[in-house]
C-alpha cells in the first residue's frame, strides 16, 4: 500500500499545493502582497514535489494495479513538467495578463494541469488514459479562456473545449471498441490480444482494429495537435493570455507526445525494428503523420505576421519532429525524444518570453513591431535571436543537438521509407529559416520606425531570460548531463 | 653525328643581363616622377640608359668568354628552382648558347641604342620617367625570353614583352583609339599564347607517357652551383626519365631513337605529336610575329611613340616567333609538314603584307607592312631549314628597320609629328643625315649588292629555293618564286616612301592646305574637319583617300574595341590641356610605375619649317646606317668562298638536326643566277619607285590610279583597306564573344538564378500547381521558390477559418483518413 | 430477433454519427455540446455492451468513469459558453472568428 | 599513427579571435560601469579586433615556421573527448593542406580587418560609412567568423567541423545583412540588397549543410570501432583519420548500399553537393554576385579570398582523403563542371556592368581550376589546384578592396559610368592594372602558377576527356585578359569623364590593406617554392589512397 502512494508521491505533492493554494486564496484578504504570497506558495509546491522524486521506490514498479507505471520515460517527463509549470507560474507572475486577484485560480489551474500530466504520462490503462487526459484538458480550457473580458480569448476557450470534447469522445469511442477487441483495458495485454484476434480474424476484424487505434489515435493527435487534428491550435494560441500560451505550447504537447509513445510502443510494440503487432504499420503511418505535421507547420507559418501565430506553427512544426521520433519507436529514438523535448522547452518558453516581454511594453504582436528591436533592446533580442536560431536547428546551439539526435535515430533505423522521412525532415529545417530569419531580419537587419519605445527588462525577466538562453548556449557545447537523463527516459517498462 | 648534350659553363654574372633593366624599370617605375620634377630629366635617362648598356657589356663579355669555349659549350646559371611539383621542374635560369649570345647582343645593343634616342624623342613628353620604366622593364622580358633555360621561363619573358607592348603602345592612353589599340595587341598575343602553351602541355605530357628507352648518359659539365635535391646538379636533365622542360633536355631525350620514333608516329587524331606541337607552338609564333592570321594587331601598334615601334615593333619582340622556331628546331625538323606550313605561311605574310604597304600613305603603317613581310621572309628561311639564315636575317633586319623606324621618327618630329607622306617631301635639304641615312637602310631592305639585307634576304631566297624538305609540288621554288615577287614589292614601296618624303619640296603644313594633286583620285571632304589632329591624330584620320571612310568608321579599330561611342566626327580627342599648361607635376606625386599621364602636351613651339633633328637621334642614325651597311659582311654567301663568320658561328647550335636538313642539289651556276636575278628584282623597284615618286608634281600615279577600270579602282580600294581584314574579324570573333557573354549573363540571372536550387525542389510541387512555368523566365527560380514556398503556407492559411465546425470537420475527416491509410498500408 | 451485441454496435455508430452531425451542422455552441454528449455516450455504450457480451466488469467501470468525466466536460464547457455569451451576447459558434487567418 | 596531444599551439591559433571577442563583450558589457562613451567603446572594438587579427596571423607565422613538411602525418595535435555519449573528440591537428589555408585565413582577415578601419580621407558623413556602424557588434562578428574559419581548416573530428563549418554561417548572415548594402528594387522590380543577398547566402549554404549532416550521421554509424583520446574502446567514431584509415581498408562495417546506389556513392554525392555550393559549383553559383555586390568590402574580401576555400578544402579533406574510390568514379563529372565554371565564369564576366559583380564572377571562374585540379588528381594538378586556392585567396581580396576604393568614393560601381579616372587617381590606376594583370594570369604573378599547375597536371591526367577539357579551358586565358582589358579600358582609359572631377587619390588606410597583398602576389609569383614545400607531402600522401585507375 505504502508503496503504492509512494509512487505517486509528486502528484501528491502537487494535489496538495493545490489545495493550499485555493485555500490561502481565498484567505488572504485584498490588501496584502496576494501575488508574491500565492507565488512562493506555488513554487514551494513544486519543490516539494520535485523532492518526493527522491522517494520513488527504486526500478520500474506498476502502481495501482497497473494502473501507473513508474517506469524511466514516466520519471522524465514527470520532472520536466514539474519544471514546465514553473516557468508557466512565473510567466504568469510576470504577464500583465494575469490580473492581481485571479493569479490564485491562475496557479491552481495551471498545477492542476501539470498533475493531469503527470499521470497522463504514466498511465498504462485506457481508463487511466482518458481520465488523465480530461484532467490535463479541462483545466487548460479554462486557463485559455482566462481573460475573462476579452472576446478572442472566450472564444479561444469556446474552440478549445468543443474542439477537446469532440476529440476525447472519439477517443473514447476508439477505446470502447479496443476495449471490445481485446477484452482488457490495460495496455500491456492489450497487444497480444489484438495481435491473437488479427491474425485468426477475417478482413472485418482486422478493419476494426484499424478504426478502433486510429480513432484513438485522434485524442493523441490533438493534444499534440499533430496534422489532421491540429486546426485548433494556431487560433487557441493566438487568443490564449500569453503565459498559457507558452505552457500549453511546451506542457500538453510533450505529455501528449509520451503518451503516444506509451500507447504505440506499449500497447502495439509497434518499433521500426520488430514486426507491429496487430497488423497495424505504425512505424510509416507515424512517419507519414510526422512528415504532414512537420511540412505544414513549415509552410504555414512562412506568411504569418502575427508572432504567437507564427511561434503556434513552429510548434506543430516541432511536434513533427518529436513524431518523426515516435514513429521509428526503437529506444534510441525514444531517447532522442526525451532530448529533444527539454531542449524544445527551452528555446519555446525563451521565445514565448520575448514575446511577452515585447507585448507587456508594446501592447502588439505584430511582427512590424519587433523592427529595429535590436538597437530598441539589444538583451532582448539577441536571447531572442538565440532562441530562434536554435528553433533553426543550427550548431553551436542546444536546437542542433536534439536535432540531430532525432535524425541520427532515424537514419539508423535502416528502413528506406526513414530516409526519405530524414530528407524531408532536413529539408523542412532549411524552409523553417525562412520565417524565423524573418523576424530576425526585422529586429536586426531593418530601422525601427520613429515612435517605437525602448523596451526594458524588468529584472525578473531578465532573470528568467538568462536561466533560458544560457543552457540553450551551453547545451549546445556540453550536452552529456542531458544526454544521460535522457537515457534513463528510455526504459519503458515493456 | 650525335651531338653531345652542351656542356654547362658556369658563368655566375649571366643573371644581370635580364637583371639590371629590371632594376632600372622598378627604379624609375616607383621613384621616377619624383626624381624628373626634383632633379630633372637628366636623373631619369642617365640610369636608364647606363643600365641596359651594362647588361650589353655584360652580354658582349659573356659572348666573347662564349667564343673562347670548345663547340658544345654554353654558359649556364641557376638561381632557384622555381616550380619543382612532382616529376615537373622548371628552373629560374639562364642560358647563352651561342644562338641565345647573338640574340642578346643584337637585343642589348640595338636596345641601348633605342634608349639613346627616345632621349630625344620624348624630352618634351611630361612622363618622361614613364616611358624610360616601360622600356627598361621591355627590355629585361626580352633578355629573359632570350636567355631562358627552359619553356615557362621563355614563356614568363613570352608574356612579359606581350605585357610591355600593351603599356607603351597604349603609352599616350588618353586618346582612346590608342588605348584600344594597345588591348587589340595584348588580347591577340594572347591568342597566340593560348596556342604556345598547349603545345608545351602537349610535348611534356608526351614526353611524360613514354619512358626513355635507356638512362640518358646526363652530360656534367664543370659546375659550381649549389647542388639541389635533384641528383647530378641543377643543370644536368634528371636521368630517372623526369621530364624537366629545359631546351637542351628535351633535345637530349630526342636524340634517343627508340623515344624519337614513338614520339614522331604517336598520333592525336591522325597527327603526328611532334607535328601538332611544332603547329602550335607556330601558333603563339604567328601571334607574337604577327603573321597570317594574327598579325592584326602590328599596324595598330604603330600608335605608340616611334622608338617603342622601332625597337618592340620591328628589332626584338616580334622577331621572339623566329627565335623561337630556331630555339626548337629539334622539334621542326622531326616534322616535314610543320617545316612546310611554317615556310609556307612565310612567303605568303611576306607576299600579302608586301601588297598592302603598297598604298599606304602613312609612313610608320609602311614601315609595319614591312616588318610583317620581313618577319615572312625570315619564318620562310626558319621554315625550309636554313636556321642561321633566319637569324642573320633577323640580325640585319633588325638594325636597318631599326634605322628605317628612327628616321621616320626624326621625320615624323622635325615634320611636327605629321605622319602622312603626302604632307612631307623635300626634305633631303631639309634633314640631310636623316635622308642618307634612311636612304642607306631602304637601300638595305631592298637588297642592293653589298648592303646588308642582300646577304641576308637572298641567302634567304637561295635557300628556298634550294630546299628538299617542303613538301609542295615543286619543292621550294614555288615559295622562292613569292618571296621573289614580295622582295620585288618590298624594295617598290621602301624606295616609294623615301622619294615621297625625301624628294621634291615640302609639302607640310606650312605648303598650304589641301596637298598637291598627288592625293588620290577622289578628293576627301571628310579629310577637311580631320586635319585640325592635335599631335596625335588618330591613325584612322590618315589613311583615308575615298569618302568610303564614314566618320567614326573603326576602320583601324582593334577586334576588341567596341566602335567608339561618340558617333560624330572622330572623336576629337577632347579638351587638349594646352601646352603650356604642362599641369603641375605634383598633381601627380607618387604615380605608380603604369599610370597613364594626362595627355602629353601638344607640338613644341618651332617655326613650321622642319629641321634636322638633335645630335642624340642623328648619331644613332648613322650608327645603325653603318651597321645597316656593314651589317652583311659577317655572313658573306659561300659563292664568294669567303669566309662566312656568322653561319660558323651558329652551326654547332642547330648540328643535332643538320643531317634532316637536305637540300635539292642545285649547283653553283643556279645560285649565281638567283642571286643576279635578286640584283634585278631590288633595281627593278628602285627605278620605278624613282619614276613615279621623285618628282611630286609626276601625275602618273594620279592619272594611273583615275583612268583604271573599275577593276583597278576596286582592286586599290580593297588593298588600300586591307582586304578589309580587321572588319571580319570584328564582325565575327568579337561581336560573336559579346553576344554570347551577354545571352549566357542573361540565362544566368534569369533562369539559373534558382532552377536547380535546392530549395526549388520544394516549392516545385506547388509551383506547377499555378502553371508558373511562364513565370519561371520572368524572374528566375529562386524568387519563384520563395512565392511557392509562400503561396502554398498562403494556402494552407486559408484553411484556419475561424470556424469551430469547420474545425470540427477536419478532426473527423482527418481521422477517417488515417483509417483509410492505415488500411491501405496494412493490406 | 433477439438483442445481441451487433445490435448495440449499431446503435453506438449511429449516435456517434449523430452527434458529429449535430456538432459539425449546429450553429448554436449549447446544441453542439449536446452533440459532444451524444458522441461521448455513444462511446460509454459500446463499453458497457462489450462488459456485457465480452464479460469482465473492467468496461462497467469505465463507463461510470465516463459518465463523469462527461459530466464534469459539459459543467466546463458551459460555463465558458456563457462566458463566450456574455463577450459577444450571443452563443453563435459561427459569430465567434475573430480568431483566423 | 599516435594522435596523442602534441602542443596547443594550434588551439591558441583557432580561439584567440574569440578571446578577443570575449573582450569586446565584456568591455561592452562593463560600459555602463567604466562609463565609456559611444566613441570611446567603437574605438576600443577596433583596437581590440584588430590585435585579434594580428596575434592570429603571428601564431600561424609561428605554426609554419616549425611546420615539417617533410612529414605528411598530422602535426600540432591537441586531442581530448569532448562528448563520451556520442564518441565525439575536440580534435585539431594541421597537415600541408589545412596549414597553408591556415595562414592564409590569417593574412586575408588582417588584410580585412585594416579595411574596416574607419575611413581616413574626406568622407561625406551625411550618410555613415559601414565602418561607423554599430561598430563593437560588427568586430564581435568579425571575430567570430575568423573563429569559425580557423576552426574549419584545424579541425580533424567530423561532428567538430561540421559545428565550426556552421559557425561560419551566422556572423555572415548579420554581417552581410547588417552592413551591406540597403535594400532597393533592381530595374526588372525585385528586392535586392544586403538582407536579401544574407538570406540567399544563409539560405544556399544552410541546405548543403544539412545535406552534409545526414552523411555526417550515416558515416558515424557506417564507421567501425575505434580508440578515443582516454584510451576507451567506441564502437563508431568521428575521427578524421580512423575514418580515412577504415575506408582506404574498405572496413566500413556498416556501409550498406541505398536503394541499390552504392554506400560510397552516396555519401560522397551528399559531401560534395554540400561542399559544391561553397566553391560555387556552376550550378549553384547564383548566390555569389548577390552577396558579394551588396556586401560591405571588408565582408567581399574575406568572402572571395576564404569562404570559397573552405568548400575546396572540404573537397579535399572528405572527397579525396575518405572516398578516393568515390573521386574515381566522379572525376570526369567534377572535370567537366569545372571547365564549365571556368568558361561559363569568364563569358558571363564580359557582359558585366556592375565591377563587383564582374570580379565575382571572375572568382566563379577561378575555383573552376581548383575543381578541375581535384578531378584530375595528379601530383601537378593538385599541387596546382591548392596553389590556385592560395593565389586567388591573396588576388581576389585585392580585387574587391579595389572595387571598394571606387565605390566608397563615387558610390557606383557602373563600368561604363567611368572612363579616364587615372587622370585623377593615377595610383589607383596602377594597382588596379596590377591586381587585373594578376588575376587574368600574366607569368610572374601569382594567378600564373596555379593555372599553369592545374593545367599541366589536368594534361597528363588519366583518361582523354581532360586534354580536351584543358584546351577548352585554356581558352579562358584569352577571356578572361578580354574582359579586364576592356573593363580597364572603360574605366580608367580613353578621355576623362569630367563627372568624376571631385575623386581623390588612395589614402594611406588603403595603402595598407593593399600593398602587402600586392607584395605577397609578386613573392608567391616568382618563389613559389615555400607553398610547395608546405603541401608536397601532404598531396603525395592523398594520392597514394588513389585507386590505380586515377
Amino acid at each position: 500500500m505504502v508503496s503504492n502512494l509512494l509512487a505517486i508521491g509528486p502528484e501528491l505533492a502537487l494535489t496538495a499545493t493545490i489545495v493550499l493554494v485555493l485555500m490561502a486564496d481565498l484567505a488572504i484578504g485584498p490588501r496584502r502582497a496576494r501575488r508574491a504570497t500565492l507565488l512562493t506558495l506555488s513554487v514551494a509546491g513544486l519543490a516539494a514535489a520535485a523532492a518526493a522524486f527522491a522517494l520513488l521506490p527504486e526500478g520500474p514498479t506498476a502502481a495501482f494495479g497497473g494502473l501507473v507505471s513508474g517506469d524511466g520515460l514516466g520519471v522524465f517527463f514527470r520532472g520536466l513538467f514539474l519544471v514546465a509549470a514553473f516557468f508557466g507560474i512565473a510567466f504568469g507572475a510576470l504577464s500583465d495578463e494575469v490580473p492581481e486577484g485571479r493569479f490564485g485560480e491562475f496557479s491552481a489551474l495551471l498545477l492542476s494541469t501539470t498533475l493531469g500530466m503527470c499521470f497522463l504520462v504514466q498511465a498504462q490503462n485506457l481508463l487511466m488514459i482518458l481520465l488523465a487526459l480530461e484532467l490535463t484538458s479541462l483545466p487548460s480550457y479554462v486557463l485559455a479562456g482566462f481573460r475573462r473580458g476579452d472576446r478572442r480569448s472566450s472564444e479561444a476557450a469556446l474552440k478549445y473545449v468543443i474542439y477537446g470534447a469532440a476529440a476525447s469522445g472519439l477517443m473514447l469511442y476508439g477505446f470502447s471498441l479496443l476495449y471490445g477487441l481485446a477484452g482488457t483495458l490495460d495496455l500491456a495485454r492489450i497487444g497480444p490480444a489484438l495481435a491473437a484476434k488479427a491474425a485468426s480474424g477475417s478482413v472485418a476484424v482486422r478493419a476494426g482494429i484499424a478504426l478502433a487505434a486510429l480513432l484513438s489515435l485522434a485524442g493523441f493527435g490533438y493534444k499534440v495537435a499533430a496534422v489532421p487534428f491540429h486546426q485548433w491550435c494556431p487560433d487557441v494560441y493566438e487568443g490564449a493570455p500569453t503565459p498559457v500560451t507558452a505552457f500549453l505550447s511546451v506542457g500538453p504537447k510533450a505529455a501528449g507526445v509520451a503518451a503516444l509513445i506509451r500507447f504505440v510502443v506499449v500497447g502495439f510494440g509497434a518499433s521500426a525494428a520488430s514486426v507491429p503487432a496487430g497488423g497495424l504499420p505504425w512505424p510509416v503511418l507515424l512517419g507519414v503523420l510526422a512528415m504532414a505535421t512537420m511540412t505544414l507547420g513549415n509552410l504555414a507559418a512562412i506568411p504569418q505576421d502575427n508572432v504567437k501565430r507564427l511561434l503556434a506553427y513552429s510548434s506543430i512544426a516541432h511536434a513533427g519532429y518529436l513524431l518523426m521520433g515516435v514513429a521509428v519507436g526503437t529506444p534510441d529514438a525514444i531517447r532522442a525524444v526525451a532530448v529533444y523535448a527539454p531542449i524544445y522547452l527551452l528555446m519555446n518558453l525563451g521565445a514565448f518570453l520575448a514575446v511577452l516581454a515585447v507585448r507587456a511594453r508594446t501592447g502588439s504582436e505584430s511582427i512590424a513591431d519587433y523592427r529595429g528591436l535590436g538597437g530598441r533592446a539589444p538583451l532582448l533580442s539577441v536571447c531572442l535571436a538565440v532562441f530562434l536560431f536554435s528553433l533553426t536547428g543550427l550548431p553551436p546551439l542546444a536546437g542542433f543537438i536534439g536535432k540531430f539526435y532525432l535524425f541520427a535515430s532515424v537514419l539508423n533505423a535502416g528502413t528506406p521509407f526513414f530516409y526519405v522521412v530524414a530528407i524531408v525532415g532536413v529539408l523542412n529545417s532549411v524552409v523553417s529559416l525562412f520565417y524565423y530569419a524573418r523576424l530576425v531580419k526585422a529586429m536586426f537587419l531593418e530601422a525601427s520606425p520613429e515612435a517605437a519605445p525602448a523596451i526594458p527588462l524588468p529584472v525578473p525577466a531578465t532573470a528568467l531570460l538568462a536561466v533560458l538562453a544560457i543552457p540553450t548556449l551551453v547545451l549546445g557545447i556540453w550536452w552529456s548531463p542531458l544526454a544521460d537523463l535522457a537515457a534513463r527516459a528510455a526504459g519503458i517498462a515493456g | 653525328m650525335h651531338e653531345a648534350a652542351p656542356v654547362l659553363q658556369d658563368f655566375p654574372l649571366l643573371f644581370l643581363v635580364p637583371l639590371l633593366p629590371l632594376i632600372g624599370a622598378v627604379w624609375n617605375g616607383l621613384a621616377g616622377s619624383a626624381i624628373q620634377r626634383r632633379f630633372g630629366r637628366a636623373a631619369i635617362h642617365v640610369p636608364a640608359v647606363l643600365l641596359p648598356a651594362g647588361s650589353f657589356a655584360i652580354s658582349l663579355w659573356a659572348f666573347l668568354a662564349l667564343a673562347g669555349q670548345p663547340h658544345g659549350t654554353a654558359l649556364y646559371n641557376h638561381l632557384w628552382t622555381w616550380l619543382p611539383v612532382g616529376t615537373l621542374q622548371a628552373d629560374a635560369a639562364f642560358l647563352m648558347d651561342r644562338l641565345s649570345g647573338v640574340m642578346a647582343l643584337t637585343v642589348a645593343f640595338v636596345g641601348t641604342l633605342i634608349h639613346v634616342y627616345s632621349i630625344g624623342y620624348m624630352r618634351d613628353d611630361p612622363h618622361y620617367w614613364r616611358f624610360f620604366s616601360y622600356l627598361n622593364l621591355f627590355m629585361f622580358a626580352m633578355l629573359t625570353l632570350v636567355l631562358g633555360d627552359n619553356f615557362l621561363l621563355m614563356f614568363v619573358g613570352w608574356e612579359g614583352v606581350g605585357l610591355c607592348s600593351y603599356l607603351l603602345i597604349a603609352f599616350w592612353w588618353r586618346d582612346r583609339e590608342k588605348a584600344a589599340a594597345g588591348m587589340k595587341a595584348f588580347v591577340v598575343n594572347r591568342i597566340g599564347d593560348f596556342g604556345f602553351i598547349l603545345g608545351v602541355f602537349l610535348l611534356f605530357w608526351g614526353l611524360m607517357t613514354t619512358p626513355a628507352s635507356r638512362p640518358v648518359a646526363a652530360a656534367h659539365g664543370g659546375k659550381a652551383a649549389a647542388a639541389q635535391h635533384e641528383e647530378g646538379g641543377a643543370g644536368t636533365c634528371s636521368a630517372t626519365g623526369g621530364t624537366s622542360v629545359t631546351f637542351r633536355c628535351v633535345e637530349q631525350l630526342l636524340q634517343d631513337p627508340v623515344k624519337r620514333d614513338r614520339l614522331v608516329n604517336h598520333d592525336i587524331a591522325g597527327v603526328g605529336l611532334i607535328t601538332l606541337v611544332c603547329l602550335l607552338l607556330f601558333v603563339g609564333a604567328t601571334g607574337k610575329s604577327a603573321q597570317i592570321p594574327l598579325y592584326v594587331w602590328l599596324p595598330d601598334a604603330m600608335a605608340g611613340p616611334t622608338p617603342v615601334s622601332a625597337l618592340i615593333h620591328a628589332a626584338t619582340m616580334v622577331t621572339a616567333g623566329v627565335y623561337m622556331v630556331a630555339r626548337t628546331h629539334f622539334l621542326y625538323t622531326l616534322s616535314p609538314v610543320a617545316m612546310t606550313v611554317v615556310a609556307t605561311v612565310g612567303a605568303l605574310t611576306a607576299l600579302f603584307a608586301a601588297t598592302i604597304g603598297l598604298f599606304q600613305y602613312d609612313i610608320k603603317k609602311v614601315l609595319a607592312y614591312s616588318t610583317v613581310s620581313q618577319l615572312g621572309f625570315m619564318f620562310l628561311a626558319v621554315g625550309v631549314g636554313a636556321y642561321w639564315v633566319g637569324i642573320f636575317h633577323l640580325m640585319t633586319h633588325a638594325f636597318f628597320k631599326a634605322c628605317l623606324f628612327l628616321g621616320s621618327g626624326s621625320v615624323i618630329l622635325g615634320c611636327h609629328h605629321e605622319q602622312d607622306m603626302r604632307k612631307m617631301g623635300g626634305l633631303r635639304k631639309l634633314m640631310p643625315i636623316t635622308a642618307v641615312t634612311y636612304f642607306l637602310a631602304t637601300a638595305a631592305i631592298a637588297g642592293f649588292p653589298f648592303f646588308s639585307g642582300f646577304f641576308s634576304k637572298d641567302e634567304i631566297l637561295w635557300k628556298a629555293f634550294d630546299s628538299g624538305n617542303i613538301l609542295l609540288p615543286g619543292g621550294g621554288m614555288i615559295l622562292w618564286a613569292i618571296a621573289a615577287v614580295a622582295a620585288l614589292g618590298t624594295s617598290f614601296y621602301m624606295f616609294r616612301s623615301y622619294y615621297m618624303t625625301f624628294s621634291g619640296e615640302y609639302r607640310g603644313a606650312a605648303g598650304g592646305a589641301g596637298g598637291p594633286a598627288l592625293q588620290a583620285a577622289g578628293t576627301d571632304p571628310a579629310h577637311g574637319p580631320h586635319d585640325a589632329h592635335g599631335p596625335h591624330d588618330a591613325p584612322g584620320a590618315l589613311d583615308a583617300p575615298g569618302a568610303l571612310d564614314a566618320p567614326g568608321s573603326n576602320v583601324g579599330r582593334g577586334p576588341l574595341t567596341p566602335p567608339p561611342d561618340a558617333p560624330g566626327s572622330l572623336d576629337a580627342h577632347g579638351p587638349h590641356d594646352a601646352p603650356g599648361s604642362l599641369d603641375a607635376l605634383g598633381s601627380n606625386v607618387g604615380r605608380g610605375p603604369l599610370t597613364p599621364p594626362p595627355d602629353a602636351p601638344g607640338g613644341h613651339g618651332h617655326a613650321h619649317v622642319p629641321h634636322e633633328s638633335p645630335w642624340s637621334m642623328t648619331g644613332v642614325l648613322a650608327a645603325l646606317g653603318f651597321l645597316a651597311v656593314a651589317g652583311g659582311y659577317v655572313g658573306l654567301p659561300h659563292l664568294w668562298h669567303l669566309p662566312n663568320a656568322f653561319e660558323a658561328w651558329m652551326e654547332p647550335v642547330f648540328a643535332g638536326t643538320a643531317e634532316r636538313v637536305t637540300s635539292a642539289g642545285f649547283g653553283h651556276g643556279v645560285e649565281w643566277g638567283l642571286m643576279g636575278f635578286s640584283i634585278v628584282i631590288a633595281f627593278g623597284g628602285f627605278f620605278a619607285a624613282r619614276w613615279l615618286y621623285k618628282d611630286a608634281a609626276n601625275p602618273v600615279p594620279a592619272r594611273l590610279l583615275a583612268s583604271g577600270s573599275r577593276l583597278v579602282q576596286g582592286v586599290h580600294r580593297v588593298v588600300f583597306h586591307k582586304y578589309y581584314v580587321d572588319e571580319a574579324y570584328d564582325a565575327t570573333f568579337v561581336k560573336g564573344s559579346l553576344g554570347l557573354s551577354r545571352a549566357l549573363a542573361f540565362w544566368d540571372t534569369r533562369v539559373v538564378d534558382g532552377l536547380v536550387n535546392l530549395a526549388g525542389t520544394i516549392g516545385c510541387a506547388f509551383s506547377f500547381l499555378q502553371g508558373a512555368i511562364d513565370r519561371v523566365f520572368v524572374d528566375g527560380m529562386v524568387e519563384l521558390v520563395g512565392r511557392a514556398v509562400q503561396d502554398a503556407g498562403a494556402r494552407i492559411r486559408r484553411i484556419q477559418t475561424g470556424r469551430i465546425q469547420a474545425y470540427v470537420q477536419g478532426l473527423a475527416l482527418g481521422a477517417l483518413a488515417l483509417v483509410a491509410l492505415a488500411y491501405l498500408l496494412a493490406w | 430477433m433477439t438483442i445481441g451485441l451487433p445490435q448495440f454496435l449499431v446503435v453506438s455508430g449511429a449516435l456517434l454519427a449523430l452527434g458529429l452531425y449535430a456538432i459539425v451542422t449546429r450553429k448554436n455552441a449549447v446544441a453542439m455540446l449536446m452533440g459532444v454528449e451524444l458522441v461521448l455516450n455513444a462511446g460509454l455504450l459500446n463499453l458497457v455492451a462489450f462488459s456485457r457480451y465480452g464479460g469482465g466488469l473492467d468496461g462497467q467501470v469505465f463507463a461510470l468513469f465516463g459518465i463523469v468525466l462527461a459530466a464534469a466536460e459539459a459543467v466546463v464547457a458551459l460555463a465558458i459558453v456563457l462566458q463566450v455569451f456574455r463577450a459577444q451576447r450571443s452563443v453563435d459558434a459561427a459569430k465567434a472568428s475573430q480568431l483566423k487567418e | 599513427m599516435d594522435l596523442t596531444t602534441q602542443s596547443t599551439l594550434l588551439t591558441w591559433t583557432v580561439f584567440t579571435p574569440a578571446l578577443g571577442l570575449a573582450a569586446i563583450l565584456a568591455l561592452y558589457c562593463l560600459r555602463p560601469i567604466l562609463r565609456l562613451s559611444q566613441p570611446a567603446m567603437d574605438q576600443a572594438a577596433r583596437g581590440i579586433g584588430l590585435l585579434a587579427s594580428i596575434a592570429a596571423m603571428g601564431l600561424s607565422i609561428a605554426l609554419w615556421a616549425d611546420f615539417d613538411g617533410g612529414s605528411s602525418s598530422l602535426q600540432f595535435i591537441h586531442r581530448f573527448v569532448w562528448m563520451k555519449s556520442w564518441n565525439i573528440e575536440y580534435f585539431v591537428g594541421v597537415d600541408g593542406l589545412s596549414l597553408s589555408m591556415v595562414v592564409l585565413t590569417a593574412f586575408v582577415f588582417l588584410a580585412g580587418a585594416i579595411a574596416s578601419l574607419p575611413w581616413l580621407g574626406k568622407l561625406d558623413d551625411h550618410h555613415p560609412h559601414f565602418t561607423k556602424k554599430r561598430v563593437p557588434g560588427y568586430w564581435v562578428l568579425f571575430l567570430l567568423l575568423e573563429t569559425g574559419v580557423l576552426g574549419t581548416f584545424a579541425a580533424e573530428d567530423f561532428f567538430l567541423f561540421y559545428v565550426f563549418w556552421e559557425i561560419m554561417l551566422l556572423p555572415m548572415y548579420f554581417l552581410i545583412g547588417i552592413w551591406g548594402a540597403p535594400t532597393r528594387k533592381d530595374p526588372d522590380g525585385r528586392t535586392r540588397g544586403g538582407p536579401y543577398a544574407a538570406i540567399k547566402f544563409f539560405l544556399y549554404t544552410l541546405a548543403g549543410s544539412v545535406l552534409m549532416m545526414l552523411a555526417l550521421i550515416a558515416i558515424y554509424y557506417a564507421s567501425g570501432p575505434a580508440t578515443l583520446a582516454d584510451g576507451t574502446q567506441a564502437p563508431h567514431t568521428f575521427n578524421l583519420v580512423h575514418l580515412t584509415a577504415q575506408a582506404h581498408a574498405g572496413t566500413f562495417v556498416g556501409a550498406k548500399a541505398i536503394l541499390g546506389i552504392p554506400f560510397v556513392h552516396i555519401v560522397f554525392v551528399a559531401l560534395f553537393l554540400g561542399f559544391a555550393i561553397k566553391v560555387p559549383m556552376f550550378p549553384f553559383h547564383t548566390w555569389l554576385p548577390d552577396a558579394h555586390v551588396d556586401a560591405p568590402t571588408p565582408i567581399s574580401v574575406i568572402l572571395a579570398g576564404i569562404l570559397l576555400k573552405t568548400g575546396m578544402y572540404g573537397m579535399f579533406r572528405f572527397n579525396l582523403q575518405i572516398f578516393p574510390t568515390g573521386l574515381a568514379w566522379a572525376a570526369w563529372a567534377i572535370g567537366v563542371i569545372g571547365v564549365i565554371n571556368i568558361v561559363y565564369g569568364a563569358f558571363v564576366c564580359m557582359a558585366q556592368k556592375d565591377l563587383k559583380k564582374l570580379i565575382a564572377y571572375s572568382s566563379v571562374s577561378h575555383m573552376g581550376f581548383c575543381l578541375l585540379g581535384l578531378a584530375a588528381a595528379t601530383p601537378q594538378a593538385v599541387t596546382g589546384s591548392i596553389f590556385q586556392m592560395v593565389g586567388h585567396g591573396i588576388v581576389s581580396p585585392m580585387l574587391f578592396l579595389i572595387a571598394g576604393v571606387v565605390y566608397d568614393r563615387a558610390h557606383t560601381r557602373e563600368i561604363e559610368g567611368f572612363g579616364g579616372l587615372a587622370h585623377k587617381m593615377p595610383e589607383y590606376a596602377a594597382i588596379t592594372g596590377f591586381a587585373f594583370m594578376a588575376s587574368l594570369g600574366l607569368p610572374g604573378l601569382a594567378g600564373f602558377v596555379g593555372e599553369i599547375l592545374v593545367f599541366l597536371g589536368a594534361f597528363s591526367a588519366q583518361g582523354g576527356i581532360f586534354r580536351i577539357l584543358v584546351a577548352i579551358g585554356a581558352l579562358s586565358t584569352v577571356i578572361t585578359a578580354g574582359y579586364y582589358l576592356w573593363t580597364m579600358q572603360r574605366m580608367f582609359l580613353g578621355p576623362f569623364n569630367h563627372r568624376w572631377q571631385h575623386l581623390w587619390d588612395m589614402n594611406w588606410r588603403e595603402r595598407l590593406a593593399l600593398y602587402p597583398l600586392a607584395v605577397a602576389t609578386v613573392v608567391l609569383g616568382v618563389w613559389p617554392t615555400p607553398v610547395f614545400d608546405m603541401v608536397r607531402e601532404t598531396v603525395n600522401g592523398l594520392l597514394a589512397a588513389l585507386p590505380a585507375g586515377m
